[in-house]
């Protein structure tokens, strides 16, 4: 789950969940690293923070930058690291524009500014630049969001990801699939894969197609339609998406295209049982489901998802949306708990030193955190054996912030109700 | 076999109507080209202002794309104007390296103003044709889509009498032949410049509109227009306004 | 042999038929005018013989070999020279690298070109704008310079396309002098020109087309009083102001 | 050695002695600055000398990142080599380009036009090869050897990179003074004068393109084991070819210094800007001050800033010889 370097700036991003309100940033960054300068503090600790806070997906760095920022801040109001005497964190902020070198360069100047950790950048492609730059400095590095399974399989010593692998994203779907089919009984037979032709659609479509063709589910992928980032006219693709009589569609989205998508489905009357995202943004963002309104309801994605319930998840939300108007949505979350998994560590290791906290990082045992998910625990490859998606769907409700709501798994559900088979677009 | 043919007419008929809001785009690219020997980079981004200005009407004060329309490109003519003045008149006689920079620099300038003003957000207005479609037999006709299809043929058609028979056309064309014929014969050629550029964007800004209520808009789409429209107009002949028609077409068929 | 043959040379533009069956030939050492009035097909003969036009029929034949399909790069290699009527300095560069340019074709080193070409340029004249830009310079001088180099390509034959245009009669009869050791030096000339001055005082030979065709070929004085070329080109003043 | 000479010796010598002083990050700075001046030279070659404008440079840097990877990955060949061999490759690409731009004599947009169709046909091609990463890219392992180009600290590359801005420098100052180099800017101003003189048009602009390309390649090979992470839409995307000419003609193109001078003066501008702006909520903001500057150093001085420094400079200028 994650995107690349940028040129085709157009849709290549991803936004898992941005909530509307439009409060500035500004106001947020002047509060930044206050604290902890002013109050005489025994010492400081800095921790370096890269994320894409300009160019095309600087929403989502600057809500992510804002998410690393206020786990911080809430590690200091609450007495700091007491195992180095109080000791206050730092966040040193860095901009990695969404490019692999310009994220490298930000890193190390980071570390020269004195940074003993990282946490960041988002993108997988940023985050294999910056995990070869910890290797070579020897600094940890903590992903809170950066999804490619390749970026962990190096065996570097000093890269951590809190977030939750591609492979697992899609072993997610295919189980939430099973979940839901099952429990209405309806088993559809045709289904159309859809994708956008990036890194990012063609990794994800093609795991979630031999996953799918392994797990002996009754349902055959009769029509497999991929087109570019950013393509302006979905009309021929589902003209041959009707002709392929499909019950259901798999789409693997960005957020332009899924409204090109929904929109031509009604257009040209597809019929559907449903919608079901393997693992993709364009199907749950706060603009989608005010624009798309009635045409949004029912489509079902598996994704990593924040866990409204949990205490953190409120403590984190009310100084989100304190600082920048926004609630904390996946990405600001999984940011507001790598930097918080990074306090952890360090308040175990006791120590600044690398091998202090890497040790302490590899012996996370992390439950008190804002996702859906189990425990933070890093396994051998640094990767998060805790991490979960949950199956999210668009229901009805006046409330536009109440419509999208998490259906599996039980544990974290918000409504026991999964609508399955949905009505036909054109008749709701 | 029914069910194929069904299919084939269907993506035909899409793809002409699309091929003509193409054809409206790359029709402004072609005049500015024809006109001064310069390839304007910054077409897309010219033609996400005017969305940008035409959603905004419609979110405010509820005016649908098609009527803000002559609004749009009147705003667009006059950027166009002004990009034209400030910058283009200046950079006709360099070597085309360095024509092509400015322009991609004001490319980057208009992307990165309307990410400033309006920020990142993917924008599709629910305008009041924009989910109507018709259909004769199996065969589905997008209405938004007839509309744009046949508002861009008006719009050719009018810029074509325009350049025919109006003086200002017809001095238009005189300059785009012979620059140095158009001012021994005492016409105003920096003033031609200043028009067709501006004429140029207008047209894109129109297209825009037409395309309001079938996409969404964001300030990143531009580039992708920009190379829409030169391949158009690769495909219909550089500085060849019919061709530019007949390049849309042909690009929307095949896509 | 002659030096340059041209035979039955044909070159149409669309339905203009620039050059029609034009055959005529120079011998070494020889100096031709060519001349004829705006439009003859003088600067389309240059051309052809230059290669930088293929002709549609005919051949040029130089020192016995074909010149046609060869590119101008080639013919110039072979000791054919040019000039063009509207000069084409390499504006952004000395007037010493410009000549170097002609001198590098038959000398490898760069200093040794370096010194041919200052010879050459203080043989034009040019010394003190040796380090000049050429965009620089004023018409008589670019006109000077665009010999100069064809001049540093050592050719055989020179073809020089109305270098006197524009000069005033001081400036032509300086030019008149240089041409004129140029030729001594063993250059063949071919020239078009429209300063009669020029052409008298130079051609041994002079050719005269209208419509492309040949219309009168000779020496210099019987070519000028020839009814036809009165009538298409010179026009009767000329007669009473230069011959009598 | 004039006074010109002494002053560009002490200038190597400071940035020579600079990682002694600096840290890693401001080294980087300094890597970054000679990439691009290196990039920007190898550009120049073929446009600021010979005047064929290339807007899809970004191939060759493509080639060369993609091919030094490659074989290093598949046949364990050492990047010092495998550099070489891109570099060839990408000339050959160069070639083919060439030839059909130069042999049927596309000229200023046409030829603008191909180069860019050529990047981005590649670009596509690249990500459809599934040896090559395709669409995901290719993330490099890191083995830190001499052999294997990848080193764990900033000072290696630091003198790699600064080695290669000077050698470009060297390379172009003795094309400059050759019969090439004369040949090629003859071209530049007028290639029909030039072909009157006898200069094989076709025959030198192949050189230049072929030079440009494989220089352009080495650097690619640089990029893949400073960032380790290779990315088609990165490495053959119109951003990087039109970031690559920005230097060269900001600084001057087709001057010796021009691309070293834009890229002292644009790399650590874009570093500042990007840092100040990022911290005010400013998205954007600094790529629309980049466009400004663009247009306004196109515009008011088309030459590049290299002739004012020039004019500065000018007391430390003996009288000039012939060639420049």
């Amino acid at each position: 789950m994650e995107k690349k370097t940028v040129t085709r700036a157009g849709m290549n991003r991803r936004t898992f969940l941005k909530v509307s309100g439009a409060a500035g940033l500004g106001v947020a960054s002047a509060t930044f690293g206050v604290p902890s300068l002013l109050r005489a503090a025994p010492k400081t600790i800095k921790i370096g923070s890269i994320q894409p806070v300009t160019g095309p997906l600087a929403v989502i760095g600057q809500g992510s930058r804002l998410g690393n920022q206020l786990a911080i801040d809430y590690i200091n109001a609450n007495g700091g690291i007491n195992s180095m005497g109080g000791a206050k964190l730092e966040l040193v902020l860095g901009d990695s524009e969404s490019k692999p070198e310009v994220g490298r360069q930000e890193a190390d100047r980071l570390i020269n500014e004195g940074a003993v950790v990282l946490v960041g950048p988002f993108q997988s492609g940023v985050a294999m630049a910056i995990a070869t730059l910890a290797e070579q400095r020897q600094v940890p590095f903590v992903m809170d969001v950066a999804a490619l399974d390749a970026i962990t399989q190096k065996g570097y010593e000093h890269v951590f990801r809190v977030f939750i692998t591609a492979g697992g994203l899609v072993a997610g779907a295919l189980k939430y699939y099973k979940t839901v089919t099952e429990a209405a009984g309806v088993h559809p037979k045709r289904a159309v894969v859809t994708n956008t032709a990036d890194p990012f659609g063609k990794g994800m479509s093609g795991g979630f197609l031999k996953m799918l063709k392994g797990s002996g589910l009754p349902v055959e992928v009769v029509e497999r339609i991929q087109y570019p980032l950013g393509i302006q006219d979905l009309s021929a693709e589902v003209a041959r998406i009707k002709a392929a009589k499909p019950d259901i569609i798999f789409p693997i989205s960005r957020i332009g295209d899924s409204v090109i998508l929904l929109r031509e489905l009604y257009k040209q009357r597809v019929d559907l049982m449903g919608i079901f995202g393997p693992g993709s943004p364009g199907w749950y963002e706060p603009e989608f489901v005010k624009d798309m309104d009635k045409l949004a309801f029912y489509s079902m994605t598996n994704v990593p998802w924040i866990n409204p319930e949990s205490p953190s998840y409120q403590r984190g939300n009310a100084a989100f949306l304190k600082a920048s108007g926004k609630n904390l949505d996946t990405n600001s979350a999984y940011a507001y708990t790598g930097a918080l998994v990074i306090a952890d560590a360090l308040e175990r290791a006791g120590s600044t030193k690398t091998k202090d906290i890497l040790k302490s990082l590899r012996e996370t045992n992390y439950a008190d955190h804002p996702v859906v998910g189990g425990a933070i625990k890093f396994n051998d490859k640094g990767d998060n054996t805790g991490a979960l998606t949950a199956l999210v769907q668009i229901q009805p409700d006046p409330d536009l912030l109440k419509r999208v709501r998490i259906v599996l798994p039980k544990d974290f559900a918000q409504s026991e109700n999964i609508i399955f088979p949905a009505p036909q677009l054109w008749e709701r | 076999m029914g069910m194929d043919s069904t299919l084939a007419v269907q993506l035909l008929i899409q793809g002409v109507l699309l091929g003509g809001v193409y054809g409206l785009i790359a029709i402004g690219l072609s005049l500015i080209f024809g006109v001064m020997g310069i390839i304007n980079f910054a077409h897309g981004q010219m033609m996400v202002m005017g969305m940008y200005i035409s959603y905004w009407i419609f979110v405010l004060l509820g005016i649908d794309p098609y009527i803000s329309l002559v609004a749009v490109a009147a705003a667009i003519f006059i950027l166009g104007w002004l990009i034209q003045y400030t910058v283009v008149n200046r950079i006709l006689d360099y070597p085309e390296a360095m024509q092509v920079l400015p322009l991609v620099s004001i490319g980057l300038i208009l992307e990165n103003a309307a990410l400033m003003l309006w920020g990142p957000d993917h924008r599709s207005p629910q305008t009041a044709l924009g989910l109507d479609s018709m259909w004769v037999g199996p065969i589905m006709v997008d209405t938004s889509r007839l509309i744009a299809f046949v508002l861009a043929i008006i719009i050719t058609f009018l810029i074509f009498i325009f350049l025919k028979k109006s003086n200002l056309g017809k001095c238009i064309r005189a300059a785009s032949d012979n620059r140095t014929g158009a001012v021994l014969v005492g016409i105003d050629v920096d003033r031609i410049y200043n028009m067709s550029f501006a004429i140029g964007a207008a047209t894109t800004g129109a297209a825009g509109c037409l395309l309001v209520p079938l996409l969404p808009i964001s300030p990143h789409i531009g580039h992708d227009f920009t190379l829409t429209a030169f391949i158009v107009v690769i495909l219909g002949g550089m500085g060849n306004l019919l061709g530019a028609l007949v390049g849309g077409v042909i690009l929307g068929v095949a896509e | 042999m002659a030096l340059l043959e041209i035979n039955k040379l044909t070159k149409a533009f669309g339905g203009l038929t620039a050059v029609d069956g034009l055959s005529f030939e120079i011998a070494g050492g020889e100096i031709l005018g060519l001349i004829g009035p705006n439009g003859a097909g003088k600067t389309t003969v240059f051309n052809c013989i230059s290669g930088f036009l293929p002709p549609d029929s005919g051949d040029v034949t130089f020192e016995g070999r074909s010149m046609v399909q060869r590119q101008p790069f080639s013919i110039c290699k072979r000791g054919l020279a040019r000039t063009f009527q509207i000069v084409k300095p390499f504006p952004a560069i000395s007037v010493l690298d410009n000549v170097m340019v002609g001198a590098l074709l038959r000398e490898p080193s760069v200093s040794i070109a370096q010194a041919e070409a200052l010879n050459i340029i203080d043989f034009m004249g040019l010394k003190k704008m040796t380090r000049q830009e050429a965009r620089g310079l004023p018409l008589p001088l670019r006109k000077r310079l665009e010999l100069a180099r064809a001049l540093a390509t050592k050719p055989k034959l020179l073809l020089l396309d109305e270098v006197m245009a524009g000069l005033n009669p001081t400036e032509v009869d300086e030019l008149i002098g240089l041409i004129r050791e140029i030729n001594d030096q063993g250059v063949s000339i071919f020239m078009i020109e429209h300063v009669m001055r020029g052409v008298m005082a130079l051609s041994q030979r002079v050719i005269v087309i209208n419509y492309g065709q040949k219309i009168a070929e000779g020496l210099p004085c019987d070519v000028v009083l020839d009814n036809a070329v009165i009538e298409a080109y010179l026009g009767k003043e000329f007669i009473s102001a230069q011959c009598t | 050695m004039n006074r010109l000479h002494l002053l560009l010796v002490l200038i190597l010598a400071v940035l020579s002695g600079l990682p002694l002083v600096l840290s890693k990050y401001t080294l980087g700075i300094f890597i970054m600055i000679f990439y691009y001046a290196y990039l920007g030279q190898s550009w120049n070659v073929l446009t600021g000398y010979t005047g064929h404008i290339s807007l899809g440079h970004a191939l060759y840097i493509g080639i060369g990142a993609y091919t030094s990877v490659f074989l290093a990955q598949h046949y364990g060949l050492s990047p010092w080599v495998g550099m070489f061999a891109g570099g060839i490759l990408a000339s050959l690409v160069a070639l083919i380009l060439g030839f059909l731009g130069f042999r049927f004599g596309l000229r200023g947009v046409y030829f603008v036009i191909l180069t860019i169709a050529f990047a981005e046909i590649t670009r596509l091609v690249v990500s459809h090869i599934e040896v090559l990463g395709s669409f995901s890219g290719i993330f490099l392992d890191f083995d830190p050897s001499f052999r294997n180009f990848q080193f764990r600290g900033n000072i290696p590359y630091y003198y790699i990179a600064l080695t290669m801005m000077v050698l470009s420098l060297a390379a172009v100052r003795l094309i400059e003074i050759s019969k090439l180099g004369r040949f090629m800017v003859a071209i530049r101003e007028d290639e029909d004068a030039a072909q009157a003189l006898g200069v094989n048009t076709f025959k030198y602009n192949m050189i230049a393109i072929a030079i440009s390309a494989f220089m352009t390649a080495l650097g690619g090979c640089f990029y893949a084991n400073y960032i380790f992470y290779l990315h088609p839409d990165s490495l053959f995307g119109m951003g990087l070819s039109i970031e690559l000419i920005l230097r060269p003609i900001v600084g001057g193109m087709g001057t010796l210094f021009g691309p070293i001078l834009g890229s002292f003066i644009l790399t650590p501008l874009s570093e500042v800007s990007r840092a100040y702006f990022s911290k005010g909520g400013l998205e954007g903001m600094h790529l629309i001050l980049y466009g400004i500057i663009t247009i306004l150093v196109v515009l008011f001085m088309p030459k590049g800033i290299i002739v004012y420094v020039r004019q500065w400079l000018k007391p430390l200028i003996p009288e000039r010889k012939g060639d420049d």
